[in-house]
């Protein structure tokens, strides 16, 4: 009984960290600018597949690792600069608009350079798996977990303890005064594009070993992970974090407990009811409205 | 304000240049016109992408060797994406707008069955690639098909499952048209094997873990063996979420990841899976005195020098779909649409790389069950087991 | 007292010739079957646009309903043999309810909290449309009877004779077709017009304001809710019987983004742009099939382009263009060539 | 001025003056434990124009909120023609004769100038949803009383070269007081002012002033919240003064002038 429930877990924690991952890209970019991100999967794609054909051309794999994780911060910044910064006056539904016409691109784009093909990454480490208390955990998991916890203790730093974590901080509270205060919010802007690039492409090798890696992959992960950044309130790390295990653990649960079929409906339902109680998520700002 | 006219003044010029792009295209009354509609980009691009190549590749074949009936053929191609009304309006387009004499589509189950009404309306043969068993039964008079039907495929697994002696598994299938139609198959001639499905469970086509299901279907009491119904990247998890639970049932597959890719992508994980599969996988297996040896062989050759990957029965159906149609207007020697249709409800003995085709008014698919081989992944290869 | 003339004077007219005399360009059967989808699409935006463009309430999933009219359709006339009306009625009353129920707890959110609830809500339908395969046909999709009104069948393969002309099925399905988007039309900007529509806009505009002056602003966000619903749901029910042929597609989130990107590219808040949105969006597949692989890609990036470049919507846009370059006609086209 | 303001100036222990119109009894509110409003009393009596000043913080716009339902109350009572009120909503309070201005203009910035104020005459409009649904007669000789009615109070406040301007093409004096046309077009019993001559130039501001004695002598009972003294102390029958959310004085305008707290406070006290 307790292996199974721990076996759920397993599976849960580990795909619920990487919405996580994802979830704080979301988050990175809506607090820098309001903007939901509908290309944020596609970040995930890019790194993926971008290591994995380095891979088969014979690039090491740290070294491919880092080059797809360059790649997709140049092309975080391309977005921002591109697509975002032409339009940052329109409507917040016409950026949206845009993020799922850049989305959209990127697939084609991928399409083109990569195929259509589902491609697979061999594990970081020579063992696959290992057995805990009954239940099985692929190794994978554990690069995925430690990974995903190393980023989110730097991203953490980052805000606390640098001027310029601390300038995107400011920008997202207050634009006006952060530009006052000789922030260039362009330049916060554009990092935070690209660091929630970094934060996708990262996600993206890191689950690839388990979950196979093609064209198209970024759009349900990306779903998710906008899903669970909701769950844990826009615009709050922690939130992203708590919010992607959460809807993790409960597909899971559901999956294992429950019904498959029905697995995604309860995600999906398990928002409803969040936003039900607590219309900002779990841990959205609750501030008064200025008027 | 300059800047923002010049914009708005592209802006329009990209439409312009849009709409005149839509001008119908000149009618050659020459070719034969073999339209097609397939799910080349989508969730089902796994079947689409190496039908169209195969259509591409055949057509370009059969033109350089002088067409057919001493006409060349046109491919007028279309992608639906795998969405059954862009399926629907492609077909549409290519009976009243590009007015081919026959077509080749769909894919999936949804995309042909969308387009079926308009095809029976407006009477061109069409040969679809898709498995459904709905397709062909009951018969409609113009829709022919390639590949072998889902009830075929679960009814060979089963019986090899009786044949060892399983009485009760579990079942896992994707949620897709594909997985569900089998699903609902197997678990109709279930009974028939005298098997019992202990457990039911599915996944999500994007779905990236399947452990939990395969959990729950493990800690069933009494499960002998596992059948995944599933096709895309789907199965290929299963198998080895399968392989990591350390679950030492044995394990059967669908056809639908009948192909080279899937031995990549389950690596290690795959060894010991069985799944009903044409002779297309094992051509080299094949004893010499099999008729479809010489057939399969050389598509697999040539497909793989083509486009340097490997192939796939998906493709095969669409390789089968061109020759029974070249076949069909051969024997009509005419493409009149009725004329074809009449040759395609006659052809037999014709040798694909699926199977040996015998078409009758009564059988629309005109595949034996012995069509398909058992097959087993071994040391990373396919084996045929029979 | 100098009563200004509301636009939808030289509107509606005008899109009835353009409708009415459509038939005429158009090269074949198949120009028409698309001409009357788009028909169908373009009225759902319209009733989408109320809520979205008008209200300022996003809604990423919109094509729920839409497939749940369009599977009440089906299953109620091909199952349990219904005529078309009262299926469609039916369905449509399925639909207010749900919207009814649901909009109450989900319109109280905002900005992007309303998005991410819509898009649950709809994800949710889908996937249920998608599983109890026993009621809809799974994913597989479900064949729909054609139309019958008061014992006659309209179907698109038929001829008919009216008025002792010969009439092909499809132009008069196109008549249907074109006809409901009038009278979508119609309705949508009597109400825009009205006190209703005033509260509506003001939701958008200002909901404080709003509510200072007595606007019950929860009570209009629910009933354009449920409006745009039962549009959604009504040209469900006529889409599926004109194909013939449904799919959970229909009720899936990629449509609800299709609805709602309609409405964003032609211009929100523009009962004509949203037209001109639906018409580009369901054209765009058919003229970018020569682009073969780069389909996709193109796509892309001309949702992305007109977005970026006309962040307001084409028809807003265009007409702002047309309007700067009436006053000074001889400046303008020389900036415009640059 | 008219009686009632007469009465007022006497002592407070009459009994035998009206029933205030509003009155505000022990009123707070905090924010994160910042009391923006701290146990607050005071009655304002139907007719008179009533200010409220105090240093930038001193609780002004919250006290607005409070009163217009924007915000809860964590305690005390308001109550409106001598009926409890308190956490009623906006739309509630509309009903009850109340309407506002916004210290940042709250302007439905996508519609035109006269449909602002037509909004304003949401309350006494028929509603009717299917004759909006089908354009029915009666609906459109309602709206064009509606519409006449909404520029003859354009007119009244001043904007009627902007009838038919799009509000996001109008100039922000014009715009301030397009808002307090749209105030009075849902025929108020009171009305609040947040800041309505901040921004103003000084020719702008002798027009407020102007049309603030207009609105007052139609009978309704004016609340300001205003920075600029010359105009209060112009205009007001009485003056409250908030200093960090509580009462530091109340009188009129000479005693608010006079008191020493007051200046204190005001010249950094």
């Amino acid at each position: 009984m307790f292996a199974e429930f721990l076996q759920y877990l397993f599976s849960g924690v580990t795909i619920g960290a990487t919405y996580a991952m994802v979830a704080l890209g979301f988050t990175l970019v809506y607090n820098a600018s309001h903007v939901i991100n509908f290309a944020q999967g596609e970040f995930l794609m890019i790194g993926g597949m971008a290591t994995v054909s380095l891979l088969a051309m014979g690039v090491p794999l740290p070294l491919a690792i880092a080059m797809a994780v360059a790649l997709a911060a140049v092309l975080g910044v391309a977005l921002h600069k591109l697509a975002i910064a032409p339009a940052r006056k329109a409507d917040v539904i016409t950026l949206i608009i845009i993020t799922i016409g850049a989305s959209i691109f990127l697939r084609g784009l991928a399409q083109i350079i990569w195929g259509k093909e589902f491609h697979a990454m061999p594990s970081f480490s020579a063992t696959e798996s290992v057995n805990v208390m009954g239940a099985v955990m692929y190794t994978q998991s554990l690069w995925v977990l430690a990974v995903a916890g190393v980023l989110v203790l730097l991203l953490a730093l980052f805000f606390t303890r640098t001027l310029m974590g601390k300038a995107i901080l400011a920008t997202s509270m207050n634009p006006g005064a952060a530009r006052l205060m000789g922030i260039r919010t362009q330049f916060v802007l554009m990092l935070a594009f690209m660091l929630a690039a970094v934060l996708g492409a990262m996600a993206g090798i890191m689950v690839a070993p388990i979950t196979l890696t093609a064209y198209d992959i970024g759009i349900m992960l990306g779903l998710k992970g906008f899903v669970a950044a909701a769950i844990g309130g826009m615009g709050s790390g922690v939130g992203a974090v708590v919010g992607g295990l959460l809807l993790g653990i409960a597909e899971a649960m559901t999956a294992g407990y429950i019904s498959s079929d029905y697995k995604d409906a309860v995600a999906f339902l398990l928002i409803l009811v969040i936003l039900f109680f607590m219309p900002r998520g779990l841990f959205g700002a609750r501030v008064a409205e200025r008027v | 304000m300059v800047t923002k006219n010049r914009s708005v003044y592209r802006a329009v010029l990209l439409i312009l240049v849009l709409i005149c792009s839509m001008v119908v295209p000149v009618m050659a009354a020459e070719p034969i016109r073999i339209g097609a509609f397939v799910s080349a980009t989508g969730p089902a691009s796994f079947l689409g992408d190496p039908e169209l190549k195969t259509l591409e590749m055949y057509v370009e074949k059969i033109n350089a060797q002088g067409g057919v009936i001493g006409r060349p053929l046109r491919l007028i191609h279309y992608d639906d994406g795998g969405n059954a009304n862009e399926a629907r309006n492609f077909a549409n387009r290519l009976l009243r707008s590009d007015r081919v004499d026959l077509i080749i589509g769909g894919s999936t189950t949804g995309t042909t069955m969308a387009a079926v009404p308009l095809v029976e309306r407006a009477g061109r043969p069409m040969i679809s690639m898709a498995g459904a068993l709905v397709i062909t039964e009951p018969v409609r008079p113009w829709v022919f098909k390639t590949p072998q039907s889902d009830r075929m495929a679960a009814e060979r697994v089963l019986a090899d499952m009786q044949s060892r002696g399983i009485t009760g598994i579990g079942l896992i299938s994707g949620t897709d048209g594909f997985g569900r139609s089998g699903r609902e198959q197997t678990l109709a001639v279930a009974a028939d094997f005298g098997i019992q499905v202990l457990a039911d469970q599915t996944y999500g086509p994007q779905d990236t873990d399947m452990t939990a299901q395969l959990t729950r279907i493990r800690n069933t009491p009494g499960v002998e063996a596992v059948f995944n119904f599933g096709f895309g990247q789907g199965p290929a998890i299963v198998t080895r979420n399968y392989a990591h639970l350390g679950i030492e049932l044995p394990f059967y597959q669908s056809h639908g990841v009948a192909s080279d890719r899937f031995l990549d992508l389950a690596g290690s994980a795959a060894e010991g899976v069985r799944l009903p599969a044409s002779a297309l996988l094992v051509p080299d297996a094949l004893p010499d005195d099999d008729p479809q040896k010489q057939v399969v062989q050389d598509y697999k050759a040539a497909y793989e020098a083509r486009w340097n990957m490997p192939v796939s029965t998906f493709g095969g159906y669409a390789y089968d779909a061109l020759m029974l149609a070249v076949a069909a207007i051969e024997a009509a020697g005419t493409s009149e649409p009725k004329a074809v249709r009449d040759a395609l409800e006659q052809i037999q003995g014709h040798v694909g790389v699926t199977g040996t085709f015998n078409m009758s008014p009564d059988d629309h698919n005109g595949l034996a069950p012995e069509s398909f081989r058992l097959l087993e992944v071994r040391d990373g290869q396919w084996v045929l087991v029979d | 007292m100098a009563l200004r003339l509301p636009e939808r004077v030289p509107g509606l007219p005008v899109l009835a010739l353009v409708l009415l005399l459509l038939p005429l360009f158009l090269g074949n059967e198949f120009h028409l079957d698309i001409a009357t989808q788009i028909a169908l699409i373009a009225a759902t935006v319209v009733g989408l646009n109320l809520l979205v463009g008008y209200g300022g309430q996003v809604s990423l999933g919109h094509a729920a309903f839409f497939g749940m009219g369009a599977y009440a359709s089906a299953i109620l006339t091909g199952t349990y043999g219904w005529t078309s009306i009262p299926a469609l009625v039916c369905g449509a009353l399925l639909v207010a309810l749900l919207a009814w129920t649901l909009g109450r707890p989900i319109l109280r959110l905002k900005g992007h909290y309303l998005s991410m609830a819509t898009l649950g809500m709809g994800i949710i339908i889908a996937i249920v449309i998608n599983n109890e395969g026993w009621l809809t046909g799974g994913p597989d999709g479900l064949a729909v009877e054609p139309l019958t009104v008061m014992g006659a069948e309209l179907s698109i393969f038929d001829h008919y004779s009216l008025l002792g002309l010969e009439v092909s099925g499809a132009l008069l399905w196109y008549g249907l077709a074109a006809l409901l988007l009038l009278l979508a039309v119609w309705i949508a900007q009597n109400l825009v017009d009205s006190p209703i529509g005033r509260a509506l806009r003001a939701v958008h505009g200002s909901e404080v304001a709003a509510r200072v002056v007595g606007v019950d602003t929860s009570h209009y966000k629910l009933l354009i809710f449920v409006i745009s619903a039962v549009y959604a749901s009504v040209m469900g029910s006529f889409y599926a019987h004109y194909t013939g042929f449904i799919t959970p597609q229909v009720a899936s989130f990629e449509h609800s983004i299709e609805l709602i990107t309609m409405v964003v590219l032609g211009g929100m808040a523009s009962t004509y742009g949203v037209i001109l949105g639906a018409v580009l969006l369901m054209l765009l597949p058919q003229l970018l099939t020569d682009f073969q692989d780069y389909e996709m890609m193109m796509f892309g990036l001309i949702l992305m382009l007109t977005m970026i470049f006309m962040p307001k919507g084409l028809l807003p846009t265009l007409s702002e263009a047309v309007r700067r370059l009436r006053p000074r006609p001889a400046s303008a086209p020389a900036s415009g060539q640059e | 001025m008219n009686q009632s303001v007469q009465q007022t100036e006497t002592s407070c222990d009459d009994t035998a003056r009206p029933a205030p119109l509003l009155e505000v009894r022990g009123l707070g509110k905090a924010f994160g434990g910042v009391h923006a409003v701290d146990d607050l009393s005071f009655r304002i009596l139907p007719g008179e124009v009533y200010a409220v000043i105090g240093p930038n913080g001193a609780g002004k716009t919250t006290l607005f909120n409070l009163i217009t339902g924007l915000y809860q109350p964590d305690q005390g009572d308001i109550a409106l023609k001598g009926e409890a009120v308190q956490g009623l909503p906006p739309e509630r309070l509309a009903r009850l004769g109340m309407s506002r201005t916004f210290q940042n203009l709250q302007i439905c910035m996508n519609m035109t100038a006269l449909e602002n104020v037509m909004l304003g005459r949401h309350l006494h409009l028929k509603r009717n949803f299917l004759a909006a649904l089908l354009r029915w007669p009666s609906l459109r000789a309602s709206e064009r009383t509606c519409r006449a009615q909404a520029e003859e109070l354009i007119r009244f406040v001043g904007c009627g070269d902007y009838v038919d301007a799009d509000a996001a093409a109008m100039p922000y004096g014009a715009l301030k007081r397009l808002e307090i046309a749209r105030a009075l077009a849902t025929q108020p019993a009171i009305l609040l002012l947040d800041e309505p001559a901040a921004g103003l130039n000084s020719t702008e501001t002798a027009a407020l002033e102007q049309l603030i004695r207009k609105v007052a002598a139609g009978g309704i009972t004016v609340v300001l919240v205003e920075h600029d003294m010359k105009l209060v102390m112009s205009i007001s029958d009485r003056v409250l003064v908030l200093d960090y959310g509580r009462k530091l004085a109340e009188g009129t305008p000479r005693e608010i002038r006079d008191n020493p707290d007051v200046i204190a406070a005001y010249l950094g006290g």
